[in-house]
């Protein structure tokens, strides 16, 4: 049965993974780059909110704040320390990508190898912590309850949105940063100091998805080391809908994944009986039927066109 | 042919480096020499006995998914071993134990290299690994090499197989999903729906519960979740419109700390689930989140209650608590006095062989557990080479002293419910 | 020296299982430029139908009917001395060589139905494709109860078991295990120095190049890609009677990575580069789990985040600093080089 | 003149509502050296994509000797004969020049998956195609690079590669997307004169897009010129640039 509480979840979902996802395209967009340190970026935010709230730091808006500065400055170090070298030689963004990946296990478990410090220096279990902030309080409207969390997501996902709409559209930096998008090559004749425009870009992109990392903490309100891990295919699934392009359709994809996530599970499970385990396995099924049927054509380096199995030719 | 030469005596080289390292290393680990590999090292101790030292390996999760326990198992490892030794030395015996510790971040493949270093050491006896799948995944290798393996809490039904090398000081799921049945019947409950994991554990302990409580009168229906994921906002969304639709009494919980903490919370604020009575078994027991004002209280106003398989007042375990909360500061965690007793089983065991061969520990072993009883209460071991005798405290969370606790109200003992305090 | 065989014996098996996954991944992305994420998906194809099969004909054999995953199965296997796989040893043999055939053609089959989407996407896709299909398998797996779910299959042990003498047999398996690394990477370096290798190099550097050159680019891929996917089941086999059991969550993703670490730090694009790479990470576990249980407790970091920290480390910085990894691509070799030879003595 | 080669009848290709080409109607005449000349973003190169097969086109038909080919993919199109070569050269780095010419003969048995690796097979067919390429590389002056690596080559070796090792096989028409662009004017000259060269001695057939006029119009025998989608003129060279239709599209463009 789908009543109030799927339809809640699948809004502060939704949100969450819209504020997870846009980053991801905007960085795939400028650097043609899928960018595994993503999960990174999640899990940062997530653990930032966790563990101001472990010690004692319970205002979300501040956890929001540094989760941001942490996800960009992880994102820049990054983009210096391995992208542009990487770019520069004039690898290939397969060869890139590869790279990001080991980036991704890298910090994983430094990820667990300080929280395993931490969990003897404050003899909490940091591996599982109950997220404890606060934001704006529930609101009981008749016979439902609206989270305070779920305001937070409103309000921050908006902002976020918004921000991130004006910073491309309105100011001389954005224009640069599309400039780049649309024409790498172009773009440098024209005097866009790409070095520069790159890394502000990161630091947004890392930003904004260690945001959604907070914001995602605060639907899950348990933090584990894996919390990035367990939901990078949906969000790459819904950057796939996107096209890897569109920054509205990425949008889009995220209430899809959600409300596959929640109703779509739901329903089944009520008519078909379909174990509730099998929603990953749901996703999946999306994120490989936007592959097959609506490619992004030529994306990822592939062939520019569709190859056609049964060719054509006519007598 | 397309194979050069250099890439065999390439292939070649690697091999006699690695083993070297790998050789290098374990005459390291021995400390200074003083070990043979076969295990049994004979060092002159402070008594004028000869002393024989044995080696015991542990294969705990010291990372990974169950490190939070695993951590704190690695101190009762090592204060195990301690005790041990002071037990034989204050029985003049002239044997002497030592732990190695090894992590197998809660995964098999680790499980096995870890039971496998043991064996290249000559260690024939190792404690551990934690969960039912790593049990499996390393016993084709402890049958056939003659590895004594006593895992302190895998509890999966699957494993119950007579003759072979795993033996397990606790009891079976099948057991306490027989007293959880009994408490929830107690309660003058006849309807529930059990939401479990979906792993073997929780598979195992709902279908056991289901069939426990149907014997008693009582109608279960059963709802897995999926246990890989990090949100359960939406199972539990669904386990709402369930219990509503079926007008259930109650939930019966089947699930892990990080999982059942997060469904809990997410239940708390659900205008269904936030009104029924809620049951547990063990795995839930301890989590610190639970303690947390907000669920607690809520947790405490539904009169929560979970089973655990423990031994009851038991000056045994006290004692071991109380040490334990001296070394660390905190609650010993589950099964932690399984492993403990774990440790001395296997001691008397090699005691008892009076050789270091994996066959004679193995069939020392139920004689020795027969006879023995520790903070985990009496360890006979049935044919299964598995805790044939649990018992179970029921436990709830309540505040004592302004502060919420896990507090344990009673008994689940031979089949007989008896509260200590009124629930 | 007894332990270093014991070390040997069960290390090889390992090295084998991993060399021939490498080697496997490096035919995908070291030769034509497809990158796959999702090898543990074959890997995990090969290990089910082994133990599934193995398991099913054994247990008809001695006149059992029981879900796999029972204890009486279990039982009715492996008891020494009376369990199936002692009492029947030539069956056994023959599932083991059975298997090895069969993952390799169905874990192919699958790959070549896989790679359907590169006839639109590019590589980063595939990946991306192939990943979700793993994740896929295993969910399913976990759920699937005739194969056990997520209680698994146990019960096997190695071929060579009914021996008796656990280091024979260990050490047998072994050496087959060995002889199959040994095998593949002859066929895999046959298979690269041919023209068919010129073509595969040609699609890695520029696949719209090669298409207009009268390659069938999709073909091509397809059959790199059953291939690869087949030498992944077999490895899987392997870790079936390696292991003896096989459980749905021993398939996770980070295994796939692994791999590419290993084909990263060996060379893209050289064989004997991908078996280095194997070697050197499967050494590197082990020895960390010695040195573990060397320094107890103290140890700063424990050693299985220590592990992946390295693998990851190395990832990034064998592509910043040397690209091309320990050993470097070869030019392929065909017997083109003696003809120009010929030609240039000849006049 | 000859009988027609290549037949362009009626051609649309629409991108959305783009009409990148919107009826294009012509015939390329086996031996000739034709020309296609038009602004940028005339639709010239759309109009190899179609013939080349990365495109299928919206309308209209396209064949080759006397077949239909429109619709079949790049690589059956290879297949049939006709030999494209890109604006910004397309070799393969990672092989040798021997190797980039190697790999243009279809069908060689060694690149059937299954005989690969059995060395018996094709060993004696790689042998004759080696001579064979060898042979071509020394007639055109590449002899002493048949083991260097492709970066190893001149911008002007390079697009010489690209044009000769199409003679490897049955090639019989040239698409060749702007070969002079990036070359000094002698180069390009050169590079024209050698395209003339082999169409007068092997009896191949040209047809290329240049916006080189200057080097274009001293060599072809035909141009066609597109504009916006459509076929604005054709004729010989020197008519053409009397065209005023052309001279105000170019202006204007």
């Amino acid at each position: 049965m789908v009543g109030v509480s799927e339809v809640l979840n699948t809004v502060q979902m939704g949100l969450a993974y819209m504020v997870i996802a846009l980053p991801l395209t905007l960085s795939y967009r400028v650097t043609q780059v899928i960018n595994f340190v993503h999960i990174i970026f999640i899990t940062l935010g997530a653990y930032t909110v966790a563990l101001l709230g472990l010690i004692g730091l319970t205002n979300v808006w501040i956890a929001l704040g540094i989760a941001f500065l942490l996800g960009g400055a992880l994102a820049v170090l990054d983009n210096v320390a391995v992208f542009e070298p990487l770019w520069r030689r004039g690898s290939d963004v397969l060869i890139i990508m590869v790279a990001s990946l080991g980036l991704w296990i890298f910090y994983k478990y430094l990820i667990y190898a300080v929280l395993d410090k931490l969990f003897i220096i404050l003899r909490t279990n940091t591996l599982s912590v109950l997220v404890r902030t606060e934001g704006f309080p529930s609101v009981t409207l008749g016979a439902v309850t609206i989270d305070g969390y779920l305001i937070d997501t409103v309000v921050t996902s908006v902002v976020v949105t918004l921000a991130l709409y004006l910073i491309l559209m309105k100011t001389r930096i954005g224009k640069a940063i599309r400039a780049i998008a649309d024409n790498q090559t172009l773009a440098e004749i024209s005097g866009i100091p790409r070095g520069r425009v790159l890394n502000f870009m990161w630091f947004l992109a890392g930003g904004t998805a260690a945001v959604g990392g907070v914001l995602w903490a605060l639907f899950q309100t348990t933090v584990t080391p894996e919390i990035g891990d367990q939901i990078i295919l949906q969000v790459f699934s819904i950057a796939v809908i996107g096209g890897l392009y569109s920054l509205t359709k990425t949008a889009l994809g995220a209430f899809i994944v959600s409300g596959t996530e929640n109703i779509v599970i739901a329903v089944l499970h009520d008519t078909f009986g379909l174990p509730l385990s099998f929603r990953p396995f749901l996703v999946f099924s999306v994120l490989l039927i936007v592959i097959l049927v609506w490619p992004p054509l030529g994306a990822g380096g592939g062939l520019p066109y569709r190859f056609r199995i049964r060719p054509r030719a006519r007598r | 042919m397309a194979l050069d030469t250099k890439a065999i005596g390439l292939l070649i080289l690697g091999l006699i480096i690695g083993a070297a390292i790998g050789y290098g290393a374990t005459a390291f680990t021995g400390g200074g020499g003083a070990t043979t590999p076969s295990g049994g090292t004979e060092t002159a101790g402070p008594q004028e006995q000869q002393t024989v030292t044995y080696k015991i390996g542990f294969t705990l999760p010291l990372s990974g998914q169950l490190s939070s326990i695993g951590k704190l198992w690695e101190k009762v490892a090592y204060m195990a071993v301690d005790d041990l030794n002071k037990m034989m030395a204050s029985y003049h015996l002239p044997y002497r134990f030592e732990a190695v510790v090894l992590d197998d971040g809660t995964t098999e493949e680790k499980a096995l290299q870890n039971v496998q270093t043991f064996a290249q050491q000559g260690i024939k006896v190792v404690i551990g690994p934690a969960a039912s799948s790593q049990v499996k995944a390393v016993k084709s290798f402890a049958d056939s090499n003659h590895i004594v393996i006593i895992s302190p809490s895998s509890t999966a039904p699957t494993l119950a197989i007579p003759n072979d090398y795993i033996f397990r000081n606790t009891g079976s799921d099948a057991l306490q999903a027989k007293a959880l049945a009994a408490l929830v019947n107690h309660e003058g409950i006849k309807k529930v729906v059990v939401f479990y994991r979906d792993d073997e554990y929780g598979t195992a302990f709902a279908d056991f519960f289901k069939k426990e409580f149907e014997a008693l009168g009582g109608q279960a229906i059963l709802l897995s979740y999926a246990s890989n994921l990090a949100d359960f906002a939406s199972e539990v969304a669904s386990l709402s419109s369930k219990v509503q639709s079926e007008g259930a009494e109650a939930v019966v919980l089947i699930s892990f700390d990080t999982d059942g903490a997060n469904i809990l919370s997410h239940a708390k604020d659900d205008p269904v689930l936030s009104k029924v009575r809620w049951f547990s078994g063990e795995g839930i027991h301890g989590a610190s989140e639970l303690l947390q004002p907000s669920l607690a209280e809520w947790l405490d106003s539904i009169n929560f209650l979970g089973t655990r398989p423990v031994f009851i007042s038991n000056p045994l375990y006290e004692e071991f608590k109380k040490k334990f909360e001296n070394l660390t500061g905190t609650d010993p965690p589950v099964f932690s006095e399984k492993l403990y007793d774990a440790v001395f089983l296997a001691g008397w065991a090699i005691v008892r062989a009076g050789t270091y061969d994996g066959e004679a520990i193995k069939n020392a072993l139920p004689e020795v557990a027969k006879h023995y009883y520790g903070a985990s209460g009496w360890c006979i071991l049935d044919k299964n080479g598995d805790r044939a005798f649990q018992d179970y405290s029921i436990w709830t969370i309540k505040q004592v002293g302004g502060e919420y606790k896990y507090v344990d109200i009673g008994t689940y003992s031979g089949g007989t419910l008896t509260f200590t305090e009124s629930p | 020296m007894e332990f270093l065989i014991n070390f040997i014996i069960s290390w090889l098996p390992i090295f084998a299982i991993y060399g021939i996954l490498s080697i496997s991944l490096n035919l995908e992305i070291g030769y034509t430029g497809m990158a796959n994420f999702g090898k543990v998906a074959f890997y995990a194809i090969g290990a089910y139908l082994s133990a599934a099969l193995t398991m099913s004909v054994m247990l008809s054999l001695v006149g059992k009917s029981v879900p796999l995953y029972s204890i009486e199965a279990v039982q009715a296997l492996s008891t020494p001395g009376t369990g199936a796989i002692y009492t029947h040893p030539a069956a056994y043999v023959g599932l083991f060589v059975l298997s090895l055939v069969l993952a390799f053609i169905v874990a192919g089959v699958v790959g070549y139905f896989i790679t359907y989407p590169t006839l639109r996407v590019g590589p980063a896709f595939l990946g991306i494709t192939v990943l979700a299909f793993g994740e896929m398998f295993r969910v399913f797996m976990r759920n699937y109860e005739p194969l056990g779910s997520t209680k698994g299959l146990f019960g096997l042990n190695n071929p060579f078991i009914w021996i008796g003498n656990p280091q024979l047999s260990q050490g047998l398996f072994a050496l087959v295990s060995l002889a199959l690394l040994l095998a593949i990477y002859i066929y895999a370096e046959r298979f690269v120095n041919s023209p068919l290798g010129r073509t595969l190099r040609a699609i890695k550097d520029d696949e719209v190049a090669a298409l207009c050159l009268g390659k069938h680019v999709p073909r091509v891929k397809a059959t790199v890609f059953f291939i690869a996917s087949g030498m992944a089941g077999v490895a899987g086999v392997l870790w079936t009677f390696y292991q003896g059991s096989v459980q749905p969550d021993t398939f996770v993703p980070i295994l796939t990575f692994y791999v590419w670490a290993m084909v990263i730090l060996g060379g893209m694009g050289n064989n004997l580069g991908a078996l280095l790479g194997a070697a050197v990470f499967t050494l590197v576990d082990r020895v960390l789990t010695f040195a573990a249980g060397m320094m107890g407790p103290s140890l700063i970091i424990p050693p299985n985040y220590l592990r992946w920290m390295i693998v990851g480390i190395v990832i990034v910085l064998v592509l910043l600093f040397r690209p091309e990894g320990i050993r470097p691509a070869k030019p392929i070799k065909t017997p083109a080089w003696e003809a120009v030879k010929e030609v240039s003595e000849g006049g | 003149m000859a009988e027609p080669i290549l037949e362009v009848k009626d051609v649309a290709k629409y991108f959305g509502g783009v009409r990148a080409l919107d009826g294009v109607t012509l015939s390329v005449q086996k031996g000739g050296l034709i020309g296609l000349i038009g602004p940028n973003g005339s639709g010239k190169t759309t109009l190899f994509n179609v013939i080349t097969g990365f495109y299928v086109p919206t309308r209209g038909e396209v064949w080759f000797e006397g077949e239909r080919i429109d619709g079949l993919n790049p690589n059956e199109v290879y297949l049939k004969g006709i030999v494209r070569t890109f604006q910004i050269p397309r070799l393969f780095p990672s092989l040798t020049v021997l190797e980039n010419v190697l790999l243009t003969p279809p069908n060689q048995i060694g690149e059937k998956p299954l005989y690969a690796v059995l060395r018996s097979r094709w060993e004696k067919q790689e042998k004759e195609l080696a001579k064979k390429a060898v042979k071509l590389l020394r007639r055109f002056g590449l002899g002493r690079y048949i083991h260097a690596n492709v970066s190893e080559l001149s911008a002007a070796h390079i697009k010489l590669l690209e044009t000769i090792r199409g003679l490897m096989t049955n090639a019989k028409l040239y698409l060749l997307d702007e070969p002079a662009a990036g070359v000094a004017y002698d180069m390009a000259k050169e590079m024209f004169s050698f395209v003339k060269r082999l169409r007068d001695e092997e009896g191949l057939t040209f047809f290329i897009i240049e916006h080189r006029l200057e080097v274009l119009m001293e060599f072809v025998d035909y141009v066609y010129v597109l504009h916006n989608g459509k076929l604005l003129a054709e004729g010989k060279p020197d008519e053409v640039v009397q065209n005023k239709a052309v001279i105000e599209a170019y202006l204007g463009g």
